[in-house]
């Protein structure tokens, strides 16, 4: 099945757009420049059309079918945020802002006792006890050393000197194993998907747009 | 009644809340308080405004293009972000540096950020340094952001450049390209997953969990200051409940049941 | 003025060039696919089992986070992960928490993996609950009550006129859920609230940069997960699937190389100027 | 007096409120808490959706004073780019079916996902780029990242673990065990640190909330 003129198109448009992020490797030039500005409209534009489609389906809709009238109280918040832009009345944009990172405060706290803390406990204790495997009772022992350790070198108050100083040492060690893991991750990451780009390059652009094979 | 299964989560909230109030009370008796220990990174920013004005360029500050989440899970980190933003403003403006704010997505934050830039400047007893165009707006999107900051590194130039707060894969690219034009770079996230890439492309760290500490430290407040005091508490705590699991586990207790709680 | 030294050049030594080697070395093996063999890890071979041992006529939800412009990463691994459901006796619900996660859902599902194809037909063996934003709080609803977040199907089908919704109302009706996502930092979203308030089975999708991150709730709360496209190429060798994860990562065989050269360049560069520093005083 | 009130009082007090009450419901679930914290779910979106337009107001005024520090051909171009980009979405917007127009989903997908895409390759020759420049085993700290580093790595690429299968179950071995090991114990004490900032935030004593003006 041959392509649709507003496939190959699509794929030239794709195409262009790709060298242009690609071509700020060899230097800032206005191939890249001229991409960047144009990503910064389609992005503004982008969140300006959800944003409005969420308040028309989260307030609006809502005010005039259920006749939700409080919901007309975050609108009026949402615009008191535009005060920001006068000196003197820029004090108002204190309540909005309350709301928000008093709704936040309270998700965050709430949100993170169990899963983050008492749940990364359990399992470090668990894990040393997985199995009567000597190797998983190794691996357990050494989560556990790894955990502790690494919780002390994020002692602020005491100076990391003595047990604690070797114990924030060894802890260093494991928190850069776990950085590189990360690092290792995310480059492997990266190399995805400049692979799927050049993928993307040589069999739509070159294959199917340019020499119409495919 | 309480919800099933928050027993442990109300406890340790109860647990740092009397830590949080012990020692902000002593802070407020102006009794003496545990010392933090150094966090170069905090130093570096100073140093590193210096740099810029005698190399005359600006200095770059960039919270993350997701970086102004008020009311999600990461407030935490927005704060102590901006508390950070508040300190570089009056070290630009007890020296005389130009400063370009990349503010985040999230335009719910920008009243915020304003505020508190506006504010730095005024308490420096410099107003006048505040320019809105230095705050410069991308849209949502790590795209934009990331693109947008490198260009601006190369359009303006950097002397000295603090990426601070929530930050995904779109820190790699402003740390590498400031690196490029010869920028100092000082630096860190609290989400594990990317301080690596502060950890090899920073002058300067702040790695993971020192982001707060050195957040309330340049608050030179202090019932900041000693509020960190009692995340220590904290964390003797978790491992104290870790050494007395692995024992009473050895000794046949089964933990799991017991955690569930 | 002293001369340049072997190590001075290597520290000066352009890396423009290492960004171009890297490329030819990305384009090799995608013109000439080179057919390394793939081998199959843990946490991949606990996320085939525990699909593999469900009893047939389970309930299966996927959370469908997906992002349009990291598809390159999770293609293979959905392609690969819907093929093994489909063939399958299981009931499967698809839902996007992002708007993205919609549009993949529209370009593929039907087109690359035809449901039909398996013998499976809409409304009776799977059901598309469209997208909705739902974020934490509203996966926290779902799981409570499916209808308070999607009272239709992405067609707009009132959820009790589909033959397979019928008894379906809550977590307690889902067998098994399969959270992909592409912030690392959501697999707490699923732990917070799936595992943690309901014990569900949990398998995750996710970026290979996620792995790390995912990796201490596995095995205990997540039963086995695939991070990246490797990932992706693992399930579909192990559930005998082909798709487009081989070929990709094939393709990264060579460039990781680029990494490997500046490593070594960098540091002869360090320790050569240092040794011989040293050696000179 | 009342100016510190309503200026700065008010708004903290807000904070405490609220922040109290979504604490309350978590522990001591009530049907009319549960609405509350639902209510106010619904809110915080409709509060961020509707300063959206200040993200255009910063980014026109940004825009219009580089225009007026360039006033080349250049600068002209590159100020009426981003409004061209913007003004060409809402017209695909504008066709039945708004974001989900065929036209839409055609700009979406060719220049945003394209950019997408690439964008997030480029980290890769930054990582490349730091590796040659920054990454240097000089202490055992930075042996300890390149080696937790390069073995995840050999595991993740098929050539490697290919001419020397052992580097398989050893990359296994480095993501389940020492990377968990460090990064449970990031992650505890980077938590521990938030609920500090959380209570902080709702005693009013967290300075970001309090001295803005």
């Amino acid at each position: 099945m041959s392509a649709s003129f507003w496939e190959i198109l699509g794929i030239w448009v794709a195409a262009f757009f790709t060298f242009s992020v690609l071509s700020f490797l060899w230097k800032d030039n206005p191939y890249f420049k001229f991409g960047q500005q144009f990503i910064v409209g389609v992005v503004v534009a982008h969140n300006i059309l959800f944003a409005m489609k969420s308040v028309y389906d989260n307030a609006v809709i809502p005010i005039m079918t259920q006749g939700r009238w409080t919901l007309i109280i975050p609108i009026i918040l949402g615009v008191l945020m535009y005060t920001r832009l006068h000196r003197d009345y820029a004090w108002a944009s204190k309540y909005p802002t309350a709301v928000l990172v008093g709704t936040g405060t309270g998700v965050m706290v709430t949100g993170i006792l169990r899963g983050q803390i008492i749940d990364q406990a359990k399992m470090t204790v668990l894990d040393v006890f997985k199995s009567s495997n000597p190797v998983d009772i190794f691996n357990g022992i050494i989560i556990l050393i790894g955990v502790l350790t690494s919780i002390s070198f994020f002692i602020f108050t005491k100076e990391h000197k003595g047990p604690l100083g070797i114990s924030a040492k060894i802890g260093r060690i494991f928190l850069m194993i776990s950085l590189g893991a990360n690092w290792s991750g995310e480059t492997v990451w990266y190399l995805t998907q400049m692979t799927g780009r050049v993928m993307f390059l040589w069999h739509d652009w070159i294959k199917r747009a340019i020499l119409g094979i495919g | 009644m309480i919800r099933s299964g928050t027993y442990w989560d109300l406890g340790l909230l109860v647990l740092m809340s009397i830590a949080v109030y012990y020692y902000m009370r002593k802070a407020g008796r102006g009794e003496k308080l545990p010392s933090i220990r150094d966090i170069p990174a905090v130093d570096a920013i100073y140093e590193g405004v210096g740099r810029s004005i005698e190399l005359d360029k600006p200095v770059h500050f960039a919270m993350g293009a997701s970086g102004g989440q008020l009311y999600s899970s990461l407030v935490s980190m927005t704060l102590a972000a901006l508390m950070l933003l508040r300190h570089t403003v009056r070290c630009c403006a007890k020296l005389g540096a130009r400063l370009i704010v990349h503010v985040p997505g999230q335009t719910e934050s920008i009243p915020l950020v304003e505020g508190i830039v506006r504010d730095a400047y005024l308490e420096e007893g410099k107003p006048e340094l505040f320019r809105r165009e230095d705050l410069r707006y991308y849209g949502y999107s790590s795209t934009s952001f990331t693109q947008a900051i490198s260009d601006s590194y190369a359009r303006d130039g950097v002397g000295l450049n603090v990426c601070v707060g929530i930050w995904y894969t779109d820190c790699v690219m402003p740390l590498g390209a400031a690196a490029h034009y010869g920028a100092m770079n000082v630096g860190g996230t609290a989400r594990w997953i990317m301080a690596y890439a502060f950890a090899m492309m920073t002058d300067y760290l702040l790695l993971a969990s020192e982001l707060y500490a050195a957040g309330a430290k340049v608050s030179g407040n202090p019932y900041m200051v000693a509020s960190v005091a009692s995340e220590d508490i904290g964390k003797y705590f978790v491992i104290l409940i870790i050494i007395i699991g692995v024992i009473l586990m050895a000794l046949g207790v089964n933990m799991a049941s017991i955690f569930a709680y | 003025m002293s001369e340049k030294t072997i190590w001075d050049k290597i520290a000066e030594f352009d890396i423009r060039w290492i960004y171009l080697l890297t490329i030819i070395l990305i384009v090799i093996p995608v013109v000439h696919p080179l057919g390394i063999p793939i081998r199959v890890s843990k946490p991949v071979k606990d996320f085939y089992k525990t699909i593999d041992e469900l009893p047939p006529g389970s309930v299966v939800a996927v959370s469908f986070r997906g992002s349009l412009g990291l598809l390159d990463e999770q293609e293979a691994q959905f392609l690969a992960l819907w093929k093994i459901l489909f063939q399958r006796d299981l009931k499967v619900i698809f839902y996007s928490p992002t708007a993205d996660g919609e549009i993949i859902l529209d370009m593929h599902l039907g087109k690359k993996v035809r449901p039909e194809d398996y013998g499976k037909k809409y409304g009776i063996d799977y059901v598309r609950l469209g997208y909705a934003p739902i974020g934490e709080p509203g996966e926290a609803a779902f799981a409570l009550d499916i209808r308070s977040i999607f009272p239709t199907d992405y067609k707009g089908t009132p959820l009790d006129e589909i033959p397979m919704m019928k008894n379906i109302n809550s977590w307690k009706d889902i067998d098994l859920l399969i959270f992909q996502y592409t912030a690392c930092t959501d697999v707490e979203i699923v732990i917070r609230q799936w595992v943690v308030p309901y014990n569900m089975t949990v398998l995750t999708m996710t970026l290979g940069c996620c792995g790390p991150m995912t990796a201490p709730y596995y095995p205990k709360m997540i039963k086995g997960f695939l991070s990246g496209s490797i990932a992706g190429a693992e399930l579909e060798i192990i559930g005998g699937v082909p798709g487009p994860g081989a070929a990709m990562t094939d393709a990264k065989n060579l460039g990781i190389f680029g990494l490997i050269v500046s490593l070594i360049l960098g540091n002869l560069a360090y320790w050569g100027r240092r040794l011989s520093k040293e050696g000179g005083e | 007096m009342a100016e510190v009130f309503i200026k700065r009082d008010l708004p903290l007090a807000l904070i405490f409120i609220i922040g109290i009450l979504v604490i309350i419901e978590f522990f001591f679930p009530h049907p009319a808490l549960s609405a509350i914290k639902a209510e106010l779910g619904t809110w915080t979106v409709i509060i961020a959706n509707v300063s959206i337009f200040l993200g255009l107001f910063y980014m026109s005024y940004a825009q219009y004073r580089m225009l007026q520090r360039q006033k080349t051909l250049s600068g002209y171009i590159y100020f009426i780019t981003p409004f061209v980009a913007l003004c060409l979405f809402f017209i695909g917007a504008a066709f039945p079916g708004y974001t989900s127009s065929p036209q839409y989903q055609w700009l979406y997908q060719n220049i945003y996902r394209a950019q997408v895409a690439m964008y997030v390759s480029l980290p890769l020759f930054y990582c490349y780029y730091a590796a040659y420049r920054a990454f240097r085993i000089r202490s055992i700290e930075a042996l300890a990242l390149m080696l937790g580093g390069l073995l995840y790595t050999f595991r993740q690429i098929p050539l490697f673990t290919y001419l020397c299968p052992p580097l398989h179950p050893i990359g296994e071995w480095v993501l389940l065990v020492p990377n968990v090991a460090g990064g449970r114990g990031a992650v505890i004490c980077v938590a521990l640190a938030s609920i500090v900032v959380g209570l902080r935030t709702l005693v009013g004593k967290e300075v970001t909330t309090i001295e803005v003006r």
